[in-house]
């Protein structure tokens, strides 16, 4: 087995650029203060600093907050449809976090699942992911709870472990290895840099602090749905909104809208969320009016029905939704807080 | 003649049915001139005027608003005219401090024997609008 | 006072209410489950009020909570809460003896953003924040640094106008001193008036082009309290549920307008987006408008009429034709 | 894994794209009842015209381009197929636009979606149709199906009822059943009405009434879901297994296909492993979500 590489921090641009050429680079950017993946500048690499995840996860750079379906005009013939333009370049996304990563590995399946959703999959078909390890979680994460670790290389093509003044490559899948194989500029690796990755390989698992039991975790929902006291007591200080949903990795409901404004129009498709009540409003009923069942759908959802339909519980422990939530509704809280079965 | 002067600003007026949409009514039969670019919806009083249907409008594209109700004390509900004067205070100020220009944003007295004061207002809300430009607040570019 | 002795009184408090039967439910603080942050703790158990807590970080508006819980309520409020509780009752969305408040005298509550930026540190990585009077103390790897309190209050604390609870049935201490100083500059309304037209339309076009309709900041509002709000209409449908700007921004100017007379400037709105929108620059202004325009101050006389259904037969006319 | 295999489903996707509508023209307007329309459609495209094929219980999006898409069933049945049909009640906003629209006009559709109705599971047995209102739509069409083909079925039951006589949907439909001697057809309003000399009463309670045996029979049940709830429980009286007993059921839909969400029944999607469940399937469920 060859020696493993490394990228010297000093010539990331020059690394980058090279990838740039070939793919859309996609970095942690800073938009008005709220942290994503965008597009690379060809410069900037302040990226390296910044040692936490994003708040926007990648899913957003497949399934954005907002994308034009298609579009349609009217003329003497009738209503002709155009499709929205996909977008030419293949995404190499770089410094994901393998939280994110899995995510995207549970939208995949959502997406794929019997009828292929085209918007989706066509972004996501010959992307390349460059994992970066956590080496700081957040308080709120708990990774290692659902499967995952601050330096799980599972769904990720490359994975880097920041050593100090390099990363330490270690190449995942064929993909990884051939893009690695076409790579200039790249360092070998020393046994020493390696025994230090391992170190902060080490160091990192032991921050995520968070702990929660998922065993039986489905079967326990089952038993709990129609424990309308528990649900009430769980969801009492939910105000409702879509932060949790959003900007969580794993969420992916959608909604559809046509605008028309000016005789240009178009269905556009945008993120919509369980929590609200309008999200299965009908004109004459609406099942889940009661914001109790609206929490309970989130929960069964990720914990309970994902599992029975997928195999796979849809979370990954980011901690996005304890973190970013306005009134600190904690989604370990109320898991570990699921009656047991009697 | 050049382009400017040639641009007809585009105004949606909320008129009042017991008073302005009536002086609008008398402005068009006694004949009284006041440009043609105002399209007029009735409204059973200033105080039905959501300032959402202003906002609305503007994203419509409307170059302008006007919205015209009784004089003060003269309201067939008694109050309407008072809370939209409040409504409508708030609302030109707020919509000027996030950047749209404060001539686009209209209100008026007018009764129902005011068809030359409605011929008048719509006559000076028109050469305010055309002073600025068209409303282009919306569009993705500039 | 400390407020280790306010959050001993509230306890007492809360749990003579509930033992008394006085009230159904009890909405205060409680820890929260990350570092610093408290948690809305809403119980009707007598033995949970040993859980509640006062601090620098009780950020919550629990106001919010009160149209929707059915039952008499005892509630800790400080005093932007106070004058939503208020907001509710001149619209009767709840009855003055359905509430007991619990008044905190507020100093101030502490904006761990504003330390995050000072320090270059997120708030995971500090072992302790806490007020020293006129200073915040901040220990970080076992060392301490202070800042003035000006530096890390929240922007709407430093320019709170009523800092003790105004309409209060109990005061859990005694009045405090408001802590004044320089608001954040980026957002700062002086600055954007200061802006040419053109550019401060373009500035708000560009935050609200974040902004990815998550409706925190009307869902954390005491004051938006509507049962169908008008963004959730389809027919008509006023604004598009996709969030492109332009309906970004008409929800949340339209929302403001709609509750001007009712915002306190408690800045819960600002506080919860997560896109970082300086929402509060445009709540702030409205607060300004009103007062400027009718003298009027939110929340402030429960026997008020409220704003927008009331009127002086002379005022703010000069605009009209 | 409890998902439906969706291999064997029909594909009509415009452009490859299972979210692009076809076009399709509207070839005749009917008045149902006030509030409801039937609308008799035709794709602009010859050749899909000649292609396309659904079951009965499948439904598809509609869309007024620039209004929006709504989900209904294929109230047609697929035995007759010169054209297709759909029927909808006035209700909110993409509903509104359909009504507005008369002959010749365009709409999107893109379908079918859904399961359908298990004609494999039904054949050979005796059927109960079980409908109010608007929900005789779906089950209409497999009633046409089941009479273009009445050698493969035993008994055929239905049981329909609506608020009131001006209410009932399809007259031409009951009338023609009523004159079919092959069929059985029960039809009832809910309150006593001077133009209606027929039976008065709820849905539930007129099938507790007419009583139709459990042997070898599937019920089909189709409504408003508070009929649909109190449906249930007779049912299971008269001594119908949850496995006898079949409804197709409404939720509100955005994409037809189990990805947007809104739609489940605990882990099925109506969409998608739907809108045809017998009440086995849903049962742990029914009471708290629908």
């Amino acid at each position: 087995m060859s020696a493993s590489k490394k990228i010297s921090k000093k010539d990331i641009v020059k690394i980058l650029s090279q990838w740039n050429q070939e793919f859309a680079v996609l970095v942690p950017s800073k938009e008005g203060d709220v942290t994503r993946m965008a597009r690379w500048d060809g410069k900037d690499t302040g990226f390296m600093d910044s040692h936490r995840n994003t708040v926007q996860p990648v899913k957003a750079n497949f399934f954005p907050p907002m994308e034009e379906m298609f579009s349609f005009q009217k003329n003497k013939e009738g209503y002709h449809i155009e499709l929205a333009s996909p977008d030419e370049h293949k995404l190499l996304i770089f410094a994901i976090r393998p939280c994110d990563a899995n995510a995207l590995a549970i939208l995949d399946m959502a997406f794929k699942d019997g009828y292929e959703d085209p918007y989706y999959l066509s972004r996501r078909k010959g992307t390349v992911l460059i994992g970066l390890g956590c080496t700081n979680p957040y308080g709120s994460c708990f990774c290692t709870s659902m499967g995952g670790s601050p330096f799980d290389s599972t769904n990720v093509d490359i994975m880097l472990t920041d050593i100090g003044n390099e990363f330490l490559i270690e190449e995942i899948t064929e993909a990884g290895k051939e893009l690695v194989a076409r790579t200039e500029e790249l360092e070998e690796a020393k046994k020493t840099d390696e025994a230090k990755a391992k170190q902060v390989k080490e160091t990192s698992y032991n921050k995520v602090t968070r702990k929660i039991d998922t065993r039986d975790i489905d079967k326990k929902l089952l038993a709990s749905f129609e424990n309308k006291d528990y649900w009430e007591k769980v969801s009492a200080k939910c105000i409702s909104c879509g932060i949790c949903t959003f900007l969580c990795p794993t969420c992916y409901c959608f909604d559809i809208n046509d605008d028309l404004l000016k005789k240009q129009g178009a269905r556009f498709r945008s993120w919509d969320s369980c929590a609200f009540p309008v999200y299965t409003r009908m004109p004459m009923e609406n099942p889940r009016v009661e914001k109790w069942r609206r929490v309970r759908q989130k929960v069964c959802h990720k914990f309970e029905f994902f599992p029975m339909s997928f195999g796979s519980i849809a979370c990954v422990g980011c901690g996005r939704c304890i973190r970013l939530c306005p009134v600190n509704w904690d989604i370990t809280q109320t898991i570990e807080s699921v009656p047991e079965i009697t | 003649m050049n382009q400017e002067s040639e641009w007809k600003p585009r105004i949606l007026g909320f008129l009042c049915r017991w008073c302005s949409y009536a002086g609008a009514d008398l402005a068009g039969t006694s004949r009284k001139k006041y440009p043609a670019n105002i399209e007029i919806i009735r409204v059973p009083c200033s105080g039905r005027v959501d300032p959402l249907f202003i906002i609305k409008a503007l994203r419509l594209g409307f170059d302008g608003v006007l919205v015209s109700g009784c004089h003060p004390g003269d309201c067939h509900y008694q109050t309407g005219n008072y809370r939209a004067r409040r409504r409508m205070a708030i609302t030109k100020k707020f919509l000027e401090y996030i950047g749209v220009e404060p001539q686009r944003i209209q209100a008026s007295w007018v009764s129902a024997s005011e068809g030359g004061k409605f011929a008048e207002v719509v006559t000076k809300v028109t050469k305010e609008l055309k002073e600025i430009e068209p409303n282009r607040l919306f569009d993705d570019e500039e | 006072m400390k407020n280790s002795e306010i959050e001993q009184r509230l306890r007492q408090e809360a749990k003579a209410l509930l033992e008394q039967g006085k009230v159904d439910y009890i909405v205060g603080y409680e820890a929260g489950s990350l570092k610093f942050t408290t948690t809305p703790l809403i119980t009707r158990n007598k033995d949970d009020v040993e859980r509640l807590i006062v601090s620098p970080f009780i950020v919550n508006n629990l106001s919010v909570y009160l149209a929707e819980i059915k039952g008499r309520v005892g509630i800790a409020a400080k005093g932007c809460d106070s004058r939503s509780i208020v907001n509710l009752m001149q619209d009767n969305k709840i009855a003055r003896e359905d509430v007991v408040i619990m008044g905190i005298p507020c100093p101030g509550l502490i904006d761990l953003k504003k330390i995050e930026l000072l320090l270059g540190k997120d708030r995971d990585e500090l072992d302790s924040v806490t007020r020293d009077n006129d200073r915040a103390v901040i220990t970080i790897d076992g060392k301490e640094k202070d800042f003035p309190m000006a530096e890390v209050l929240f922007d709407n604390c430093l320019e709170c106008e009523f800092p003790v609870p105004r309409e209060s049935d109990v005061l859990l201490g005694e009045p405090c001193a408001l802590v004044t100083g320089e608001v954040s500059k980026k957002t700062g309304i002086k600055e954007l008036e200061a802006m040419p037209r053109r550019e401060r339309w373009n500035y708000w076009k560009e935050e609200f082009s974040r902004c990815i309709r998550c409706y925190a900041c009307r869902n954390v509002c005491p004051a938006c309290f509507c049962q169908r709000c008008f963004v959730e209409e389809s027919e008509p449908q006023w604004v598009s549920p996709t969030p492109k700007w332009q309906d970004n921004l008409m929800f949340q100017v339209t929302r403001n307008i709609h509750v001007a007379g009712r915002c306190t400037d408690c800045g819960e709105c600002e506080r919860a987006c997560p896109m970082n929108i300086p929402l509060r620059s445009l709540a702030k202004k409205m607060y300004d408008i009103v007062d400027e325009l009718f003298q009027y101050k939110a929340g402030t006389d429960k026997n008020a009429s409220p704003l927008l259904t009331a009127y002086e037969a002379i005022e703010a006319e000069d605009f009209i034709r | 894994m409890t998902v439906t295999d969706m291999s064997q489903r029909k594909k009509f996707f415009a452009n490859d794209n299972v979210y692009l509508p076809h076009i399709a023209i509207i070839e005749k307007v009917i008045d149902e009842t006030p509030g409801v329309k039937t609308f008799h459609f035709n794709f602009k495209d010859e050749k899909l015209r000649k292609e396309f094929s659904f079951n009965s219980g499948q439904f598809a999006e509609y869309s007024v381009l620039g209004v929006g898409e709504a989900p209904f069933c294929i109230s047609s049945s697929p035995s007759r197929s010169d054209h297709l049909e759909f029927a909808t009640q006035q209700v909110g906003k993409v509903t509104n636009a359909l009504h507005r629209l008369g002959v010749g006009a365009e709409i999107g559709f893109r379908g079918p979606y859904g399961n359908g109705f298990p004609l494999d599971f039904l054949q050979g047995k005796n059927l109960v149709f079980v409908g109010g209102g608007i929900g005789l739509a779906p089950l209409r069409s497999l009633i046409w199906n089941a009479i273009d083909n009445r050698d493969k079925y035993e008994n055929i039951d239905i049981i329909y009822g609506a608020r009131s006589p001006d209410d009932l949907c399809f007259k031409y439909d009951l009338d023609a059943w009523d004159k079919d001697k092959t069929i059985n057809i029960t039809s009832t309003i809910d309150k006593e009405d001077k133009s209606w000399s027929g039976r008065v009463g709820f849905v539930p309670k007129v099938l507790e009434e007419v009583a139709p045996s459990a042997s070898n029979t599937v019920a089909i049940v189709c409504g408003p879901p508070v009929m649909i709830r109190f449906t249930f429980p007779v049912l299971i009286k008269l001594g119908f297994t949850p496995e006898q007993m079949i409804t197709t059921l409404e939720k509100k839909m955005k994409c037809g296909i189990g990805k947007c969400g809104r739609c489940n029944i605990g882990n099925l999607y109506v969409c998608r492993d739907g809108p045809v469940f017998t009440y086995a399937q849903i049962k742990n469920f029914v009471s708290s979500e629908y």
